[in-house]
């Protein structure tokens, strides 16, 4: 039985969560964050949606497999270092350019952004592997 | 000559093959090979007989010091041709014996590789190159010994053969690499060039002691000697090849090799000469119970063993000729009797002495070549075996009377081995009757005995040639300087003679009085001796091994997780105490109240989650555990740790929530006393990992590389928190791996949560 | 502090090796949740406690006075921090599965496979 | 090709990846698992080449200069083992399709593996105290699942004893990492070698030998010495051949590298009790382990001792601590990687013919396997030391080094073991091979795929024979790594760029 006023509750939490998540993902390089928290973050809130519905909505309504979501997490984690092993530097050497972005200056982004994003997305696809296949077990 | 040791390998790859396509004529085709080797061995008589010696090396790891050389001398020649001669005669012989047997494509294949082995061994110019084929040697006789391999006997002799031989074997490697120390040659032709100083060396004396070691299980010296007739559990070729004619040989041979080197220290002659005369008169003692004919054999041949490393013992220059001569003769003639033995139980089913006689009759053929090997082996003129027991004779009356009283005593029973072999078997009225009717032996079993023993007789009849082409060279390799070469039948009058005659009746005597003779030996050796010995060992490693197991894996998570915990305890522990590491720091700043209030808070939390009977409450505790550790991290500036540890502590609370819905409740299983003896170990553990922490706090030899990242992060790696630049920048290769584990671990949740179950019953 | 820290460490290790010596599979787990508690912490005390800022680099004109805490043990503890969630997470997978298969959650039943 | 030092991490992580990926469809998912092994290989060969022409390789990973980055080192100790394990990885890819079954790689079996085989490339390659921690745990976390991946009783009995005491393994591991910074403030192997060495003559060394022994501890345990080893016996017969065999190849071998790279460039000042030490723990690690096998009813349980007690020849190369010592221990550690885990693939062969790993219910297989049984008989050989196998040289190099060093208790040890070792190897033959099956037994299973169980162990025989009749190629290798590591002067320089 899970509660009605728990479901509401994650319906409200969830997006704000989510939101939260990436904006402690965007000012990880420069202020207390980064891809693991954030990544913790939007997992612990997939988490709570599981936990007030069940594994099998959330799973329907979080769409990614998380095993491609870990998969794919990965893949950019090897290919943000192989950018520079092709360019003829030490396999995961940042690589950066600025772009200015209207209204907030000049933005620094990098292959270690890219290399966040990949535990951002792996960090996300891990937990929420293992709660929803915890939650799913049957007797 | 490298090409001729390999080519036995080459030859038994073609065996199974070969006896599958032509089975009958298989034997006669592969004997073509040994055969060839005789005749190429045949022509180097000359050149080896005018002195010269033939090495051949090739490099293999000289950084180990080991060579793959050949270096033939007139010792070498002489086995080689017994080797390859006897080989061609053997595998005839194997053809018939085993005729229509499934595996006996394999048993040429074990013969060639053998006589591979045994060829290497004695041409071997580099001691690691006659271990290498040493072992070989060992290995092709356990694989022919259990060639009977359903036979659980069979198996056990095999092993037991292995095992004694292989010990040996690592006892002779061991003292191969101390001689290679002392001497920093393993070489043969260097180490027989090397100055007597080398037996001053330290090392000199246990080297020889251990390669010796090797040489005595090999040729089943006492107390080793017990593998031998117990090999006879192999098929009869296999006895006439190996445990006769040659293997056993390797180890006399490598004594006779090594005197020269070794034989000058004041070990060698007390330790080979003993050792060789207490197995001479051991085994002739053993071959007088003897009622199974290829068990008396094997006693016999342990006997002559022994009198071979008596005489490599000695090494008077009259020693050696006699070994080397006498060694031939028992080639001779032992292989033909074993043949012979071999064919007498394959046409009548039984070794029996006591079931067999007046064989003569039925096979007459195979009786024609027993008779002379039998005579060779009594020593009766004019075999060979005759001339061969004179110039021992005349030796050990050179070294004393001792020696003496003990060959001759060892010959007498010789003479009454001879005797049941070659009369009991064949003319006397037998005792009782064999399982079949027996028939003349075929061809294929004649052959070898018939070659064998005509040579003796020849070889008796002509020995000068013999003896300045083959026998003097060889021996004159090991005394040192050339041989006038004397061997005759004739010697006229001497007491010699005399003696000769005296053995032969003292045997003849033993012979009449065989049957009183054999109860008599049986009742006063039974249930003794290192056979027994050997199987107690055996077993006693096995109760030592269980025991030792049982000891240590008793299956137990907590006992080896104790004795884990005490050993890494134990071990630092001491080493803080011994080096002086412990050191308080004098002064540290103060701790405010938040902080007290924090690992109170800790403390508390932990002694109750240990304590608690209810998992929820153990779990909570653990939660608050890990908060109060994320409240440190923050307090002490690491906010990105705070915030991690809060996530995963609250992730984890989650995990463990959902989870117990699986899993048992908590039940108290310990004793009272377990639980204090757990606490004990507990706390020997923590205050270690206090003290090392405070050790640790008061020092820091070298400040850290920290300041570096502080300097590089914004302007190099474009960030500000430089705990997220190392993350993903400075350090981002463990990060990748660390996202490597995380991926994992969900696939193994996954996996261990979804995996299709079978409930146990 | 750090003395008092030096204490929680081995309170903490000696809290985990005597859950770790229980026979029942959950209080295994406690113990192993323990351990990286405790191991986390003395990396953090061992490396030196700064009260003081986190390891930023200052915006300019901004500089801190306050000194900043070594950020270098905190990128290893994160990690450190990341596996054993990753093993806590895995075990109580085992564990169950453990408890599933043999029906038993008392640690010293399991001895089918590791006796001889 | 410095630049590509990274390689034989990366290979195993694309691979495993794509595995994941494609692990819906078990064609493409073996395909890309075995071409993803072969590159492997490949990658280490060729790195192998070239560390043996160029001298060390250094890799700053990122860019950073050391110590403050993560260095990538390849010596020829790093590239001698690597390209081994490689070459077993390789044929071990072969061998699971055989024998894995596709229950098994639906749950991902190709993923762990090649995971698994990234850990292990990457503690043989990194030069940074933390980073080889973290590579400790990809490999144990992959190893973890592929132990219990399955689910059977046995499994799950050894797995969480396996899990629990390599955890605990991790904690020391852990704790001296964190003491060591503290102490010295710095990670990087060379950067650390340098500032242990200069501390020399100064008050903490009590501190530094009490971290010394925390990692001989940590190691140890990961190595399986004496008293250390309970979790190896207990759980590597368990889960399929093809993992054991996989386990026994490598994870004990990481263990053991790690021990001799930590000690011969970190804790070097004191011998007389480090590697005294190593060399008093080798004696009870060779005799136990192989009286252990002795004991043993089960074809893979007397395996799993087997390895305690080669593990005690390793670490009695390192006790030496001369270059003969290290080259034996070198040369003793490959030959046993190859020769061990084909014997794992022999016992999956036999389990998977005669439905057991009791050896009183095995038998016949020399008649109806002849190919097996001669097989069988090179690694076996090879174990128990005989000439020209690859063991003999293995055993004589660390016989002469421990003779050398007037270690003659030691020498003695090794040289009476591998008795035991020959006894324990012909109790597998006596029972499986030659001993006549139980009449009630039922008939050899049949064996699909034939090539695929037996050009692997046929492989790995030829490897064995090889490093023994090639033995001179291999040993001075393994010599000149021996030197190398005795003279950590070299190592320093190419990894701080030529300023220590």
């Amino acid at each position: 039985m899970r509660s009605f006023f728990l479901r509401t509750a994650v319906r409200v939490l969830l997006p704000m969560l989510l939101l939260f998540s990436i904006y402690l993902f965007l000012r990880g390089h420069n202020e207390p964050g980064g891809g693991f928290v954030a990544g913790l973050t939007a997992a612990a809130a997939w988490s709570l949606y599981a936990i007030a519905f069940d594994s099998r909505h959330a799973r329907a309504a979080f769409r990614v497999e998380p095993r491609r979501l870990i998969a794919t997490g990965l893949l950019v984690i090897l290919a943000s270092g192989l950018i520079s092993t092709f360019s003829g530097r030490s396999y995961l050497s940042g690589i950066w350019f600025s772009l200015p972005v209207p209204g907030l200056g000049d933005i620094d982004l990098g292959t270690p952004v890219l290399f966040d994003l990949g535990v951002f997305m792996t960090v996300i696809g891990v937990t929420l592997g293992i709660v929803f296949s915890l939650e799913e077990v049957e007797e | 000559m490298s090409i001729t040791v390999l080519s036995g390998l080459a030859g038994s790859l073609l065996a199974a093959p070969l006896q599958r396509t032509a089975p009958r004529r298989a034997g006669w085709l592969l004997a073509l090979l040994p055969l060839g080797l005789f005749i190429y061995f045949l022509t180097l008589l000359g050149p080896v007989s005018a002195g010269r010696t033939l090495v051949e090396t090739l490099p293999w790891a000289p950084g180990l010091g080991v060579e793959f050389s050949f270096y033939l001398d007139g010792l070498g020649l002489l086995m080689a041709l017994l080797v390859s001669g006897i080989g061609a005669l053997v595998l005839v012989y194997a053809g018939g014996y085993l005729e229509g047997h499934p595996q006996l494509g394999r048993m040429y294949a074990f013969l060639l590789v053998f006589m591979s082995a045994m060829l290497g061994v004695v041409l071997s110019g580099h001691l690691l190159t006659t271990f290498l084929f040493w072992e070989l040697t060992s290995i092709s006789s356990f694989l022919l010994i259990g060639f009977d391999h359903k036979d659980e006997t069979s198996r056990k002799s095999a092993l037991q053969a292995l095992l004694v031989t292989g010990g040996g074997g690592l006892a002779m490697l061991a003292g191969l690499v101390l001689l290679n120390q002392a001497a920093g040659t393993l070489s043969i032709p260097a180490l027989l060039a090397s100055s007597p100083d080398l037996l001053k060396h330290p090392l000199a004396g246990p080297a020889a002691a251990l390669i010796l070691l090797g040489a005595f299980t090999k040729s089943a010296q006492f107390p080793f000697h017990f593998w031998l007739p117990n090999a006879m559990a192999a098929p009869t070729p296999v006895s006439a090849y190996l445990h006769s004619a040659t293997m056993v040989k390797a180890g006399v041979f490598l004594i006779l090799r090594l005197g020269p080197v070794l034989g000058d220290h004041p070990l060698w002659t007390p330790l080979v000469s003993l050792t060789g005369a207490v197995t001479l008169l051991l085994g002739a003692w053993m071959a007088l119970s003897q009622t199974d004919l290829k068990r008396l054999l094997a006693y016999s041949t342990v006997s002559m063993l022994g009198l071979l490393t008596l005489l490599g013992g000695l090494r008077t220059p009259l020693a050696l000729e006699a070994a080397v001569v006498f060694l031939f003769a028992h080639a001779l003639y032992k292989g033909a009797l074993f043949m012979v033995a071999g064919a007498v139980d394959h046409e009548t089913g039984t070794r029996d002495v006591t079931r067999l006689g007046g064989l003569a009759r039925r096979m007459p053929q195979t009786a024609a070549a027993a008779l002379p090997a039998g005579l060779s082996m009594a020593a009766l003129p004019p075999l060979f075996g005759f001339i061969a027991k004179e110039v021992v004779y005349e030796a050990a009356l050179e070294s004393g009377l001792f020696a003496f009283a003990a060959v001759f005593a060892a010959s007498a029973v010789t003479v009454f081995a001879a005797a049941v072999i070659a009369v009991e078997v064949f003319w006397a009225r037998p005792a009782g009757s064999p399982p079949r009717e027996p028939h003349e032996a075929p061809l294929a079993l004649r052959l070898g005995p018939l070659v064998l023993a005509g040579l003796g007789l020849l070889a008796g009849l002509l020995p000068g040639p013999l003896d300045r082409a083959l026998l003097s060279p060889a021996a004159a390799g090991l005394v040192g300087h050339p041989l006038q070469p004397g061997l005759a039948l004739w010697h006229g009058l001497t007491p010699l003679l005399a003696y000769s005659a005296l053995t032969f009746a003292a045997g003849a005597l033993l012979y009449l009085a065989r049957r009183p003779l054999r109860r008599l030996a049986a009742a006063l050796t039974a249930g003794f001796g290192p056979d027994r010995l050997y199987d107690l060992a055996y077993a006693g490693v096995f109760r030592l091994a269980a025991w030792q197991t049982g000891l240590l894996q008793h299956g137990t998570l907590r006992y080896y997780l104790n004795l884990t915990v005490l050993a890494a305890t134990g071990l630092v522990g001491t080493v803080l105490l011994l080096y002086g590491g412990l050191n308080m720091p004098a002064a540290f700043p103060g701790a405010t109240f938040y902080e007290v209030l924090i690992a109170a808070l800790i403390l508390l939390a932990a002694g109750f989650a240990i304590t608690t009977r209810s998992r929820l409450g153990a779990v909570a505790a653990l939660g608050v555990v890990g908060y109060g550790v994320a409240a440190i991290f923050l307090l002490f500036g690491a906010p990105d740790l705070a915030m991690t540890q809060f996530l995963i502590e609250s992730l984890t609370v989650i995990l463990f929530v959902l989870a117990f819905y699986h899993l048992p409740d908590f039940e108290r299983f310990s004793s009272r006393r377990t639980r204090l003896r757990d606490m004990l170990v507990a706390m020997l553990a923590g205050v270690l990992m206090t003290v090392l922490t405070l050790s640790a706090v008061g020092i820091q030899i070298f400040p850290t590389i920290s300041s570096y990242y502080a300097q590089a992060a914004l302007p190099e790696a474009h960030g500000r928190n430089i705990t997220n630049v190392i993350l993903v920048d400075f350090r981002g290769f463990d990060t990748l791996g660390e996202n490597v584990v995380l991926a994992l671990a969900a696939i193994g949740v996954f996996a261990l949560l979804k995996f299709p179950k079978r409930r146990q019953p | 502090m750090e003395i008092l820290l030096a204490i929680v460490i081995g309170a903490l290790y000696a809290a985990a090796v005597y859950m770790l010596l229980r026979r029942g599979i959950v209080k295994l787990l406690i113990g192993l949740s323990l351990l990286s508690h405790a191991a986390n912490l003395l990396i953090f005390t061992a490396a030196g406690l700064t009260r003081g800022g986190p390891p930023l680099v200052a915006l300019e004109g901004q500089a801190s006075t306050l000194p900043q805490a070594d950020p270098l043990p905190q990128a290893l503890i994160l990690t450190a921090i990341v596996i054993s969630f990753a093993v806590t997470a895995f075990a109580l997978a085992l564990a169950y599965r453990v408890y599933y298969t043999t029906g038993s959650g008392d640690m010293d039943d399991l001895q089918q496979s590791d006796i001889s | 090709m410095s630049r590509w030092l990274v390689a034989p991490i990366l290979i195993p992580m694309l691979t495993g990846v794509l595995c994941l990926l494609a692990v819906r469809r078990p064609r493409l998912n073996r395909w890309i698992s075995v071409t993803g092994a072969a590159l492997e290989l490949a990658a280490a060969v060729a790195l192998l080449a070239a560390v043996r022409s160029q001298g060390t390789l250094v890799l700053q990973v990122g860019g950073w200069p050391a110590p403050f980055g993560i260095t990538l080192v390849a010596d020829l100790l790093s590239a001698f083992l690597l390209a081994a394990a490689c070459l077993l990885a390789f044929t071990l890819s072969i061998y699971s399709l055989a024998s894995i079954g596709a229950q098994l790689e639906s749950f991902a079996y190709h993923t762990l593996y090649h995971f698994l085989i990234m850990g292990v490339s990457g503690a043989f390659l990194t030069g940074d105290l933390f980073n080889l921690y973290v590579w400790f745990e990809v490999m144990l976390m992959a190893s973890f699942v592929l132990m219990a991946l399955g689910g059977e009783r046995g499994q799950m009995e050894g797995a969480i004893k396996y899990v629990t005491l390599n955890l605990l393994a991790s904690a020391f591991f852990l704790a001296a990492l964190g003491i060591l910074y503290g102490l010295v403030g710095t990670l990087n192997l060379a950067d650390l070698a340098v500032k242990i060495g200069g501390v020399t003559e100064r008050q903490p060394q009590g501190m530094l030998m009490a971290v010394a022994l925390l990692l001989l501890v940590a190691f140890g345990i990961k190595s399986a010495v004496f008293p250390l080893f309970f979790w190896l016996p207990a759980s590597y017969h368990t889960p399929p051949a093809a993992v054991s065999a996989l386990f026994s190849g490598l994870l004990t071998k990481v263990g053991v590298y790690s021990l001799i790279r930590v000690f011969t460039i970190l804790f070097v000042q004191n011998p007389d009790l480090t590697h005294n030490l190593i060399l008093w723990i080798s004696i009870p690690t060779m005799v136990t382990g192989v009286l252990g096998a002795v004991a043993q009813n089960q074809f893979r349980r007397v395996l799993s001792f087997h390895i305690i007690s080669q593990i005690g020849y390793m670490i009695l190369g390192l006790g030496l601590f001369t270059p003969l010592g290290l080259a034996g221990a070198i040369y003793f550690t490959a030959h046993n990687m190859i020769a061990k885990t084909n014997l794992f693939l022999v016992s999956g062969v036999v389990e998977r013919l005669q439905g057991s790993q009791w050896l009183s219910r095995l038998g016949g297989l020399y008649v109806t396997q002849p190919l097996l049984a001669g097989l069988f008989l090179v690694p076996a050989l090879s174990l128990a030391g005989l000439p020209p196998l690859s063991g003999f040289f293995a055993k004589l190099s660390l016989i002469q080094a421990s003779f050398d060093a007037r270690q003659y208790l030691a020498g003695g040890v090794a040289v009476a073991v591998s008795l035991f070792t020959l006894l324990s190897m012909m109790k597998l033959w006596n029972e499986a091979f030659w001993k006549p099956r139980a009449e009630d037994a039922p008939a050899d299973a049949e064996l699909p795929d034939r090539a695929r169980w037996l050009v692997p162990i046929a492989l790995l025989s030829l490897v064995t024979l090889a490093m023994g009749l090639g033995a001179n190629w291999f040993y001075s290798l393994a010599l000149d790594a021996g030197h190398q590591l005795m003279n950590p002067n070299n190592y320093i320089l190419a990894v701080m760029g030529g300023q220590p």
